[in-house]
Protein backbone atom coordinates (compact mmCIF):
# COMPACT_ATOMS: atom_id res chain seq x y z
CA UNK A 1 0.00 0.00 0.00
CA UNK A 2 2.90 2.57 1.20
CA UNK A 3 4.44 1.34 -1.89
CA UNK A 4 1.30 2.75 -4.70
CA UNK A 5 2.42 6.13 -3.44
CA UNK A 6 6.18 6.04 -3.82
CA UNK A 7 5.76 4.70 -7.34
CA UNK A 8 3.15 7.36 -7.80
CA UNK A 9 5.36 10.23 -6.96
CA UNK A 10 8.47 9.14 -8.34
CA UNK A 11 6.68 8.86 -11.75
CA UNK A 12 5.03 12.46 -11.20
CA UNK A 13 8.54 13.92 -10.67
CA UNK A 14 9.95 12.18 -13.71
CA UNK A 15 7.46 13.47 -15.65
CA UNK A 16 7.75 17.03 -14.44
CA UNK A 17 11.31 17.18 -14.50
CA UNK A 18 11.33 15.97 -17.97
CA UNK A 19 8.50 17.99 -18.79
CA UNK A 20 10.61 21.11 -17.19
CA UNK A 21 13.71 20.13 -19.61
CA UNK A 22 11.62 20.11 -22.38
CA UNK A 23 9.90 23.73 -22.09
CA UNK A 24 11.81 26.66 -24.14
CA UNK A 25 10.70 29.79 -22.75
CA UNK A 26 12.32 29.91 -19.58
CA UNK A 27 8.79 31.53 -18.13
CA UNK A 28 6.82 28.93 -18.30
CA UNK A 29 10.01 26.32 -17.64
CA UNK A 30 9.78 28.37 -14.34
CA UNK A 31 6.09 27.31 -13.51
CA UNK A 32 6.93 23.81 -14.28
CA UNK A 33 10.06 23.98 -12.13
CA UNK A 34 7.56 25.53 -9.35
CA UNK A 35 5.50 22.35 -9.55
CA UNK A 36 8.45 19.84 -9.76
CA UNK A 37 9.83 21.76 -6.33
CA UNK A 38 6.19 20.84 -4.88
CA UNK A 39 6.37 17.22 -6.32
CA UNK A 40 9.93 16.41 -5.36
CA UNK A 41 8.72 17.99 -1.70
CA UNK A 42 6.10 15.15 -1.97
CA UNK A 43 8.34 12.82 -2.79
CA UNK A 44 10.54 13.38 -0.04
CA UNK A 45 7.89 13.29 2.22
CA UNK A 46 6.83 9.77 1.36
CA UNK A 47 10.02 8.44 1.62
CA UNK A 48 10.25 9.76 5.35
CA UNK A 49 12.57 12.34 4.71
CA UNK A 50 10.57 15.58 5.68
CA UNK A 51 13.36 17.59 6.62
CA UNK A 52 14.59 17.27 2.93
CA UNK A 53 11.32 18.10 1.82
CA UNK A 54 11.06 20.97 3.95
CA UNK A 55 14.41 22.57 2.43
CA UNK A 56 12.80 21.50 -0.88
CA UNK A 57 9.25 23.18 -0.04
CA UNK A 58 10.84 26.33 1.08
CA UNK A 59 13.49 26.78 -2.17
CA UNK A 60 11.05 25.15 -4.86
CA UNK A 61 7.69 27.04 -3.85
CA UNK A 62 8.40 30.61 -3.40
CA UNK A 63 12.23 31.14 -3.81
CA UNK A 64 13.29 29.65 -7.25
CA UNK A 65 10.64 30.93 -9.20
CA UNK A 66 10.87 34.48 -7.94
CA UNK A 67 14.77 34.31 -8.87
CA UNK A 68 13.96 33.26 -12.04
CA UNK A 69 10.87 35.39 -12.76
CA UNK A 70 13.52 38.88 -12.02
CA UNK A 71 15.96 37.25 -14.20
CA UNK A 72 13.50 36.90 -17.10
CA UNK A 73 12.41 40.36 -16.61
CA UNK A 74 15.57 41.96 -16.32
CA UNK A 75 16.62 40.17 -19.73
CA UNK A 76 13.52 41.34 -21.42
CA UNK A 77 13.57 44.76 -20.06
CA UNK A 78 17.43 45.19 -21.78
CA UNK A 79 16.40 43.72 -24.54
CA UNK A 80 13.83 46.57 -24.91
CA UNK A 81 16.21 49.12 -24.25
CA UNK A 82 18.38 47.87 -26.72
CA UNK A 83 15.70 48.11 -29.12
CA UNK A 84 14.76 51.89 -28.65
CA UNK A 85 18.83 52.87 -28.84
CA UNK A 86 19.03 50.88 -31.84
CA UNK A 87 16.12 52.63 -33.27
CA UNK A 88 17.66 56.04 -32.02
CA UNK A 89 21.11 54.75 -33.62
CA UNK A 90 18.96 54.68 -36.85
CA UNK A 91 16.67 57.87 -37.08
CA UNK B 1 36.17 21.33 -32.98
CA UNK B 2 32.66 20.54 -32.48
CA UNK B 3 33.46 16.92 -32.96
CA UNK B 4 36.50 16.74 -30.75
CA UNK B 5 33.82 18.04 -28.36
CA UNK B 6 31.07 15.62 -29.06
CA UNK B 7 34.28 12.61 -28.59
CA UNK B 8 34.82 14.13 -24.72
CA UNK B 9 31.16 14.13 -24.30
CA UNK B 10 30.84 10.63 -25.37
CA UNK B 11 33.66 9.30 -23.38
CA UNK B 12 33.02 11.10 -20.13
CA UNK B 13 29.30 9.98 -20.20
CA UNK B 14 30.04 6.54 -20.70
CA UNK B 15 32.00 6.59 -17.90
CA UNK B 16 29.98 8.18 -16.02
CA UNK B 17 27.03 6.05 -16.93
CA UNK B 18 29.00 2.62 -15.95
CA UNK B 19 30.98 3.98 -12.74
CA UNK B 20 26.98 4.81 -11.71
CA UNK B 21 25.63 1.33 -12.91
CA UNK B 22 28.24 -0.02 -10.86
CA UNK B 23 27.35 1.81 -7.79
CA UNK B 24 24.12 1.10 -8.30
CA UNK B 25 24.77 -2.60 -8.32
CA UNK B 26 26.85 -2.51 -5.57
CA UNK B 27 23.79 -0.51 -3.14
CA UNK B 28 22.44 -2.47 -0.49
CA UNK B 29 18.39 -3.36 -1.01
CA UNK B 30 15.77 -1.44 -1.35
CA UNK B 31 14.18 -1.05 2.16
CA UNK B 32 15.65 -3.56 4.13
CA UNK B 33 16.12 -4.26 7.92
CA UNK B 34 20.05 -3.11 7.76
CA UNK B 35 21.00 0.25 8.21
CA UNK B 36 24.68 0.68 9.74
CA UNK B 37 24.92 4.34 9.69
CA UNK B 38 21.85 5.05 10.91
CA UNK B 39 21.60 2.55 14.02
CA UNK B 40 24.44 4.77 14.97
CA UNK B 41 23.82 8.21 14.39
CA UNK B 42 20.34 7.49 15.94
CA UNK B 43 21.85 6.06 18.77
CA UNK B 44 23.91 9.23 19.45
CA UNK B 45 21.12 11.41 18.65
CA UNK B 46 19.39 10.05 21.95
CA UNK B 47 22.58 9.63 23.97
CA UNK B 48 22.34 13.78 23.70
CA UNK B 49 19.14 14.43 23.81
CA UNK B 50 18.29 15.73 20.54
CA UNK B 51 14.77 14.30 18.99
CA UNK B 52 15.52 15.21 15.54
CA UNK B 53 17.89 12.78 14.40
CA UNK B 54 18.59 14.93 11.35
CA UNK B 55 19.24 17.52 12.96
CA UNK B 56 21.89 16.05 15.50
CA UNK B 57 23.50 14.90 12.24
CA UNK B 58 23.66 18.40 10.59
CA UNK B 59 24.58 20.43 13.56
CA UNK B 60 26.52 17.93 15.81
CA UNK B 61 27.74 14.74 14.45
CA UNK B 62 28.62 16.69 11.01
CA UNK B 63 28.48 20.07 12.44
CA UNK B 64 31.88 20.80 10.61
CA UNK B 65 30.28 20.05 7.15
CA UNK B 66 27.39 22.26 8.08
CA UNK B 67 29.94 25.03 8.86
CA UNK B 68 30.87 24.17 4.72
CA UNK B 69 27.62 24.18 3.36
CA UNK B 70 27.15 28.03 5.18
CA UNK B 71 30.04 29.47 3.52
CA UNK B 72 29.04 28.15 0.26
CA UNK B 73 25.96 30.31 0.57
CA UNK B 74 27.57 32.99 2.36
CA UNK B 75 30.36 33.18 -0.73
CA UNK B 76 27.84 33.01 -3.53
CA UNK B 77 25.80 35.82 -2.17
CA UNK B 78 29.33 38.00 -1.62
CA UNK B 79 29.61 37.21 -5.67
CA UNK B 80 26.38 38.40 -6.36
CA UNK B 81 26.85 40.80 -4.45
CA UNK B 82 29.90 42.31 -6.37
CA UNK B 83 28.77 40.97 -10.03
CA UNK B 84 25.26 42.62 -9.39
CA UNK B 85 26.47 45.93 -8.51
CA UNK B 86 25.41 49.34 -9.95
CA UNK B 87 28.07 49.72 -12.82
CA UNK B 88 29.60 52.77 -14.19
CA UNK B 89 27.22 52.99 -16.95
CA UNK B 90 24.59 51.75 -15.38
CA UNK B 91 21.95 54.62 -13.31
CA UNK B 92 18.84 54.21 -11.04
CA UNK B 93 15.25 54.57 -11.91
CA UNK B 94 12.71 55.16 -9.05
CA UNK B 95 10.37 52.46 -9.44
CA UNK B 96 7.04 52.83 -9.91
CA UNK B 97 4.56 52.30 -7.69
CA UNK B 98 1.50 49.43 -8.59
CA UNK B 99 -1.83 49.20 -8.12
CA UNK B 100 -2.51 46.19 -6.61
CA UNK B 101 -6.01 44.87 -5.61
CA UNK B 102 -7.30 45.26 -2.16
CA UNK B 103 -7.75 41.21 -1.60
CA UNK B 104 -4.25 41.07 -3.02
CA UNK B 105 -2.83 43.46 -0.67
CA UNK B 106 -4.75 42.82 2.52
CA UNK B 107 -3.81 39.29 2.04
CA UNK B 108 0.01 40.02 1.56
CA UNK B 109 -0.18 41.80 4.77
CA UNK B 110 -1.79 39.16 6.94
CA UNK B 111 0.46 36.46 5.69
CA UNK B 112 3.76 38.65 6.34
CA UNK B 113 3.68 38.42 9.82
CA UNK B 114 2.16 34.50 10.31
CA UNK B 115 4.62 33.51 7.44
CA UNK B 116 7.32 35.23 10.18
CA UNK B 117 6.71 33.18 13.05
CA UNK B 118 6.06 30.10 11.35
CA UNK B 119 10.04 30.56 9.73
CA UNK B 120 10.70 31.28 13.30
CA UNK B 121 9.20 28.39 14.95
CA UNK B 122 10.47 26.53 12.27
CA UNK B 123 14.03 27.62 13.08
CA UNK B 124 12.99 27.51 17.00
CA UNK B 125 11.94 23.97 16.44
CA UNK B 126 14.50 22.04 14.54
CA UNK B 127 15.87 19.77 17.25
CA UNK B 128 12.87 18.69 17.73
CA UNK B 129 10.81 18.37 14.48
CA UNK B 130 11.54 18.90 10.64
CA UNK B 131 12.82 21.93 10.12
CA UNK B 132 15.87 23.92 10.90
CA UNK B 133 17.82 26.85 10.48
CA UNK B 134 18.19 26.83 6.65
CA UNK B 135 13.91 26.09 5.62
CA UNK B 136 12.87 28.34 8.67
CA UNK B 137 15.26 30.91 7.13
CA UNK B 138 14.29 30.89 3.85
CA UNK B 139 10.74 31.00 4.75
CA UNK B 140 10.98 34.45 7.09
CA UNK B 141 12.72 35.78 3.89
CA UNK B 142 10.03 35.05 1.51
CA UNK B 143 8.13 36.73 4.24
CA UNK B 144 9.28 39.88 3.75
CA UNK B 145 9.31 39.68 -0.20
CA UNK B 146 5.22 39.29 0.40
CA UNK B 147 5.77 43.28 0.82
CA UNK B 148 7.11 43.25 -3.21
CA UNK B 149 4.39 40.79 -4.32
CA UNK B 150 1.19 42.54 -2.24
CA UNK B 151 2.73 46.16 -2.95
CA UNK B 152 5.52 47.38 -4.57
CA UNK B 153 9.23 47.44 -4.26
CA UNK B 154 8.94 50.89 -2.34
CA UNK B 155 6.96 49.32 0.22
CA UNK B 156 9.43 46.61 0.55
CA UNK B 157 12.31 49.42 0.71
CA UNK B 158 11.15 51.11 3.40
CA UNK B 159 10.96 47.53 6.02
CA UNK B 160 14.03 46.42 4.51
CA UNK B 161 17.38 47.97 5.81
CA UNK B 162 20.16 46.71 3.35
CA UNK B 163 23.09 46.72 5.64
CA UNK B 164 21.44 45.82 8.96
CA UNK B 165 21.06 42.15 6.53
CA UNK B 166 24.48 42.50 5.22
CA UNK B 167 25.59 43.01 8.74
CA UNK B 168 23.54 40.38 10.79
CA UNK B 169 24.86 37.82 7.50
CA UNK B 170 28.52 38.20 8.62
CA UNK B 171 27.62 38.02 12.48
CA UNK B 172 25.80 35.01 12.33
CA UNK B 173 28.09 33.21 10.71
CA UNK B 174 30.50 34.82 12.99
CA UNK B 175 28.65 33.07 16.07
CA UNK B 176 28.64 29.80 14.10
CA UNK B 177 32.78 29.99 13.75
CA UNK B 178 32.74 31.23 17.89
CA UNK B 179 30.47 28.21 19.13
CA UNK B 180 32.95 25.78 17.49
CA UNK B 181 36.03 27.85 18.96
CA UNK B 182 34.30 27.83 22.62
CA UNK B 183 34.56 23.34 22.29
CA UNK B 184 38.41 23.91 21.34
CA UNK B 185 38.67 26.78 24.63
CA UNK B 186 36.78 24.23 26.76
CA UNK B 187 39.73 21.89 25.95
CA UNK B 188 37.37 19.57 23.22
CA UNK B 189 37.19 19.85 19.71
CA UNK B 190 36.41 22.61 17.31
CA UNK B 191 32.09 21.88 17.19
CA UNK B 192 32.01 19.59 19.84
CA UNK B 193 28.79 19.34 21.30
CA UNK B 194 30.12 19.48 24.99
CA UNK B 195 29.54 22.72 26.56
CA UNK B 196 26.05 23.15 27.50
CA UNK B 197 23.81 20.42 29.26
CA UNK B 198 21.83 18.38 26.85
CA UNK B 199 18.64 19.26 29.18
CA UNK B 200 15.49 17.19 29.12
CA UNK B 201 14.41 15.14 26.04
CA UNK B 202 12.01 16.64 23.53
CA UNK B 203 11.95 20.15 24.70
CA UNK B 204 13.11 23.40 23.37
CA UNK B 205 16.00 23.51 25.44
CA UNK B 206 17.42 19.94 24.61
CA UNK B 207 20.45 18.81 21.96
CA UNK B 208 23.22 20.80 23.74
CA UNK B 209 24.50 23.54 21.47
CA UNK B 210 22.56 22.28 18.62
CA UNK B 211 19.20 24.75 18.90
CA UNK B 212 22.36 27.73 19.00
CA UNK B 213 23.72 26.48 15.94
CA UNK B 214 20.48 26.16 14.25
CA UNK B 215 19.52 29.89 15.12
CA UNK B 216 22.51 30.89 13.59
CA UNK B 217 22.13 29.42 10.46
CA UNK B 218 18.50 30.62 10.47
CA UNK B 219 20.21 34.24 11.04
CA UNK B 220 22.49 33.19 7.84
CA UNK B 221 19.98 31.94 5.62
CA UNK B 222 17.41 34.46 5.94
CA UNK B 223 19.96 37.47 6.14
CA UNK B 224 21.70 36.07 2.59
CA UNK B 225 18.36 35.67 0.93
CA UNK B 226 17.37 38.68 1.56
CA UNK B 227 20.36 40.32 0.28
CA UNK B 228 20.44 37.92 -2.40
CA UNK B 229 16.78 38.75 -3.46
CA UNK B 230 17.47 43.02 -2.64
CA UNK B 231 20.14 42.99 -5.81
CA UNK B 232 18.28 40.79 -7.99
CA UNK B 233 14.68 42.71 -7.20
CA UNK B 234 17.56 46.00 -7.58
CA UNK B 235 18.78 44.78 -11.36
CA UNK B 236 15.39 44.17 -12.27
CA UNK B 237 13.13 47.02 -11.17
CA UNK B 238 15.40 49.77 -10.29
CA UNK B 239 18.93 49.85 -12.19
CA UNK B 240 18.79 50.59 -15.98
CA UNK B 241 21.29 51.03 -18.45
CA UNK B 242 21.95 54.78 -19.82
CA UNK B 243 20.64 54.82 -23.68
CA UNK B 244 23.19 55.08 -26.01
CA UNK B 245 26.32 54.17 -23.99
CA UNK C 1 1.11 65.97 14.17
CA UNK C 2 -0.72 68.21 16.52
CA UNK C 3 -0.27 67.65 20.25
CA UNK C 4 -3.97 67.42 20.33
CA UNK C 5 -3.29 64.28 18.77
CA UNK C 6 -0.65 62.62 19.82
CA UNK C 7 -1.34 60.36 22.42
CA UNK C 8 -4.02 59.33 20.46
CA UNK C 9 -1.88 58.05 17.57
CA UNK C 10 0.71 56.54 20.37
CA UNK C 11 -2.54 54.87 21.98
CA UNK C 12 -3.71 53.46 18.31
CA UNK C 13 -0.09 52.28 17.39
CA UNK C 14 -0.20 50.64 20.97
CA UNK C 15 -3.31 48.69 20.25
CA UNK C 16 -2.10 47.57 17.07
CA UNK C 17 1.13 45.84 18.10
CA UNK C 18 -0.61 44.36 20.85
CA UNK C 19 -3.46 42.99 18.58
CA UNK C 20 -0.68 41.34 16.23
CA UNK C 21 1.12 40.50 19.71
CA UNK C 22 -1.73 39.00 20.48
CA UNK C 23 -2.92 37.10 17.77
CA UNK C 24 0.54 35.95 16.89
CA UNK C 25 1.57 34.17 20.58
CA UNK C 26 -1.66 32.68 19.82
CA UNK C 27 -0.51 31.08 16.58
CA UNK C 28 2.93 29.80 18.47
CA UNK C 29 0.95 28.20 21.54
CA UNK C 30 -1.14 26.28 18.29
CA UNK C 31 1.91 25.37 16.08
CA UNK C 32 4.25 23.92 19.27
CA UNK C 33 3.78 20.54 20.69
CA UNK C 34 3.90 20.79 24.34
CA UNK C 35 4.23 23.91 26.16
CA UNK C 36 6.74 25.16 29.18
CA UNK C 37 8.49 28.31 30.24
CA UNK C 38 11.08 28.30 27.50
CA UNK C 39 8.98 28.15 24.74
CA UNK C 40 6.68 30.45 26.36
CA UNK C 41 9.24 33.22 26.20
CA UNK C 42 10.68 32.20 22.81
CA UNK C 43 6.99 32.30 21.66
CA UNK C 44 6.56 35.70 22.97
CA UNK C 45 9.60 37.22 21.07
CA UNK C 46 8.94 36.04 18.07
CA UNK C 47 5.05 36.77 18.33
CA UNK C 48 6.91 40.63 18.94
CA UNK C 49 8.79 40.70 16.35
CA UNK C 50 6.01 39.45 13.86
CA UNK C 51 4.11 42.86 15.36
CA UNK C 52 6.55 45.18 14.52
CA UNK C 53 6.95 43.87 11.36
CA UNK C 54 3.19 43.53 10.82
CA UNK C 55 3.04 47.36 11.12
CA UNK C 56 6.02 48.24 9.87
CA UNK C 57 4.47 46.58 6.60
CA UNK C 58 0.92 48.11 7.13
CA UNK C 59 3.15 51.50 7.37
CA UNK C 60 5.18 50.96 4.46
CA UNK C 61 2.23 50.42 2.55
CA UNK C 62 -0.16 52.79 3.24
CA UNK C 63 2.37 55.73 3.41
CA UNK C 64 2.13 57.18 0.10
CA UNK D 1 0.34 -4.22 6.60
CA UNK D 2 -3.77 -3.65 6.56
CA UNK D 3 -4.81 -1.19 3.95
CA UNK D 4 -4.34 2.07 4.90
CA UNK D 5 -7.30 4.41 3.81
CA UNK D 6 -5.53 7.72 4.72
CA UNK D 7 -2.41 6.63 2.62
CA UNK D 8 -5.11 5.39 -0.33
CA UNK D 9 -6.76 8.77 -0.19
CA UNK D 10 -3.24 10.70 -0.21
CA UNK D 11 -2.38 8.60 -3.19
CA UNK D 12 -5.21 9.41 -5.20
CA UNK D 13 -5.09 13.02 -4.88
CA UNK D 14 -1.26 12.96 -5.36
CA UNK D 15 -2.00 11.23 -8.47
CA UNK D 16 -5.12 12.67 -9.89
CA UNK D 17 -3.97 16.15 -8.63
CA UNK D 18 -0.46 16.07 -9.60
CA UNK D 19 -1.15 14.55 -12.96
CA UNK D 20 -3.78 16.97 -13.89
CA UNK D 21 -1.60 20.14 -12.55
CA UNK D 22 1.17 18.70 -14.50
CA UNK D 23 -1.21 18.25 -17.51
CA UNK D 24 -2.13 21.70 -17.48
CA UNK D 25 0.66 23.52 -16.92
CA UNK D 26 3.06 22.04 -19.90
CA UNK D 27 0.67 22.48 -22.64
CA UNK D 28 -1.96 25.77 -23.59
CA UNK D 29 -2.00 29.55 -23.44
CA UNK D 30 -0.12 30.52 -20.20
CA UNK D 31 -2.91 31.66 -18.81
CA UNK D 32 -4.14 28.19 -18.69
CA UNK D 33 -0.71 27.24 -17.30
CA UNK D 34 -0.60 29.66 -14.50
CA UNK D 35 -4.37 28.18 -13.28
CA UNK D 36 -2.65 24.75 -13.24
CA UNK D 37 0.12 25.87 -10.74
CA UNK D 38 -2.04 27.56 -8.30
CA UNK D 39 -3.59 24.43 -8.25
CA UNK D 40 -0.93 22.06 -7.58
CA UNK D 41 -0.78 23.66 -4.09
CA UNK D 42 -4.48 22.58 -3.23
CA UNK D 43 -4.10 19.13 -4.33
CA UNK D 44 -0.71 18.15 -2.95
CA UNK D 45 -1.47 20.28 0.39
CA UNK D 46 -4.38 17.87 1.10
CA UNK D 47 -2.19 15.09 0.21
CA UNK D 48 0.32 15.99 2.49
CA UNK D 49 -2.17 16.23 5.36
CA UNK D 50 -3.83 12.83 4.89
CA UNK D 51 -0.05 11.04 4.56
CA UNK D 52 0.87 12.70 7.79
CA UNK D 53 -2.41 11.34 9.50
CA UNK D 54 -1.72 7.63 6.96
CA UNK D 55 2.13 7.32 8.78
CA UNK D 56 0.55 8.39 12.46
CA UNK D 57 3.43 11.38 12.30
CA UNK D 58 1.52 14.93 13.83
CA UNK D 59 5.28 16.17 12.74
CA UNK D 60 4.87 16.16 9.01
CA UNK D 61 1.83 18.55 9.47
CA UNK D 62 4.59 21.11 9.22
CA UNK D 63 5.24 20.34 5.66
CA UNK D 64 1.23 20.91 4.88
CA UNK D 65 1.53 24.23 6.72
CA UNK D 66 4.80 25.42 4.65
CA UNK D 67 3.32 24.42 1.24
CA UNK D 68 -0.43 26.12 2.17
CA UNK D 69 2.18 29.47 3.29
CA UNK D 70 4.25 29.25 0.51
CA UNK D 71 2.08 27.47 -2.68
CA UNK D 72 0.51 31.34 -2.69
CA UNK D 73 3.17 33.44 -2.99
CA UNK D 74 4.83 31.33 -5.85
CA UNK D 75 1.58 32.28 -7.64
CA UNK D 76 1.48 35.80 -6.69
CA UNK D 77 4.76 35.81 -8.30
CA UNK D 78 3.70 34.64 -11.50
CA UNK D 79 0.47 36.71 -11.13
CA UNK D 80 3.04 39.63 -10.29
CA UNK D 81 5.87 39.01 -13.02
CA UNK D 82 4.51 37.29 -15.70
CA UNK D 83 1.63 40.23 -16.40
CA UNK D 84 2.59 40.93 -19.84
CA UNK D 85 1.96 36.60 -21.05
CA UNK D 86 -0.93 37.25 -18.94
CA UNK D 87 -2.57 40.36 -20.72
CA UNK D 88 -3.97 38.72 -23.44
CA UNK D 89 -6.46 35.83 -21.88
CA UNK D 90 -7.47 36.63 -18.36
CA UNK D 91 -6.93 33.70 -16.69
CA UNK D 92 -10.30 33.04 -14.35
CA UNK D 93 -11.10 29.62 -13.66
CA UNK D 94 -13.49 30.11 -10.54
CA UNK D 95 -15.49 27.02 -11.00
CA UNK D 96 -12.22 25.13 -10.06
CA UNK D 97 -10.86 27.30 -7.44
CA UNK D 98 -14.27 26.54 -5.41
CA UNK D 99 -13.81 22.82 -6.08
CA UNK D 100 -10.49 22.84 -5.18
CA UNK D 101 -11.43 24.51 -2.03
CA UNK D 102 -13.85 22.03 -1.20
CA UNK D 103 -11.44 19.42 -1.28
CA UNK D 104 -9.19 21.18 0.67
CA UNK D 105 -12.26 21.47 3.45
CA UNK D 106 -13.12 18.17 3.12
CA UNK D 107 -9.49 16.67 3.82
CA UNK D 108 -9.10 19.00 6.66
CA UNK D 109 -12.86 18.13 8.59
CA UNK D 110 -12.12 14.64 8.01
CA UNK D 111 -8.37 15.01 9.83
CA UNK D 112 -9.46 16.77 11.99
CA UNK D 113 -11.97 14.09 12.53
CA UNK D 114 -9.60 11.85 13.18
CA UNK D 115 -7.60 14.24 15.44
CA UNK D 116 -10.45 15.12 17.71
CA UNK D 117 -10.34 18.10 19.84
CA UNK D 118 -7.22 19.99 21.40
CA UNK D 119 -4.17 22.15 20.02
CA UNK D 120 -3.10 19.84 16.71
CA UNK D 121 -6.85 20.17 15.68
CA UNK D 122 -6.34 23.78 16.12
CA UNK D 123 -3.13 23.89 13.86
CA UNK D 124 -5.08 22.04 11.09
CA UNK D 125 -7.87 24.20 11.28
CA UNK D 126 -4.97 26.92 10.45
CA UNK D 127 -3.43 25.05 7.71
CA UNK D 128 -7.08 24.23 6.41
CA UNK D 129 -7.69 28.47 6.64
CA UNK D 130 -4.31 29.40 5.39
CA UNK D 131 -4.78 27.04 2.14
CA UNK D 132 -8.13 27.85 1.32
CA UNK D 133 -8.11 31.72 1.56
CA UNK D 134 -4.35 31.20 -0.10
CA UNK D 135 -5.96 29.68 -3.20
CA UNK D 136 -8.72 31.51 -3.64
CA UNK D 137 -6.73 34.78 -3.13
CA UNK D 138 -3.93 33.56 -5.62
CA UNK D 139 -7.05 33.30 -7.97
CA UNK D 140 -8.41 36.61 -8.20
CA UNK D 141 -4.61 37.91 -8.29
CA UNK D 142 -4.46 36.13 -11.65
CA UNK D 143 -7.72 37.25 -12.81
CA UNK D 144 -6.53 40.92 -12.35
CA UNK D 145 -5.29 41.39 -9.30
CA UNK D 146 -2.28 43.32 -10.69
CA UNK D 147 -3.81 46.28 -13.58
CA UNK D 148 -1.39 48.95 -12.86
CA UNK D 149 1.41 47.36 -12.56
CA UNK D 150 4.03 48.52 -15.19
CA UNK D 151 8.04 48.58 -14.17
CA UNK D 152 7.67 47.99 -10.30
Amino acid sequence: MSDAVIVVALLLTAASATAAVAQRDPARQALVLSVLGSVLAVLFTVLQAPDVGLSQLAVGAALTPLLIMLSVRKVRRRGRTHDAAAKDGAR
Amino acid sequence: MNRLRLVLLAVGGTGLAALLVAACLGLPGFGGRSHPYGARAVHASLTRHTANTIASVNFDQRAYDTLGEMSILFAAVLGCVVLLRQARDEHRAQPQPAEVARPVRRYALIVLPVALVTGLYVVAHGQLSPGGGFQGGVVAATALHLLYLGADYRALERVRPLAVFETSDALAVSTYLVLGAAGVLAGTSFLANTLLPYGTFNTLSSGGTVPLLNAAVGMEVASAVVVLLANFLDQAVEIEEEHGS
Amino acid sequence: MTPRTAPRTALLALAELLAWWGALALLWLVLITSVDTLERIVGAGAAAVGALLARAGRRAVTWR
Amino acid sequence: MAVNGWILAATVCLGGGGAAALWGVTTGPPARRVVAQNMTTSALCPALLLLSQGYGRPAYVDLALLLALLGPVGTLVFARLLGDDLEGGRPSAWGLTWTAAGLSAVVVAAVCAATGPGRAMVKLLVVGALLIAGNVIASRALSGGFRGVRGG
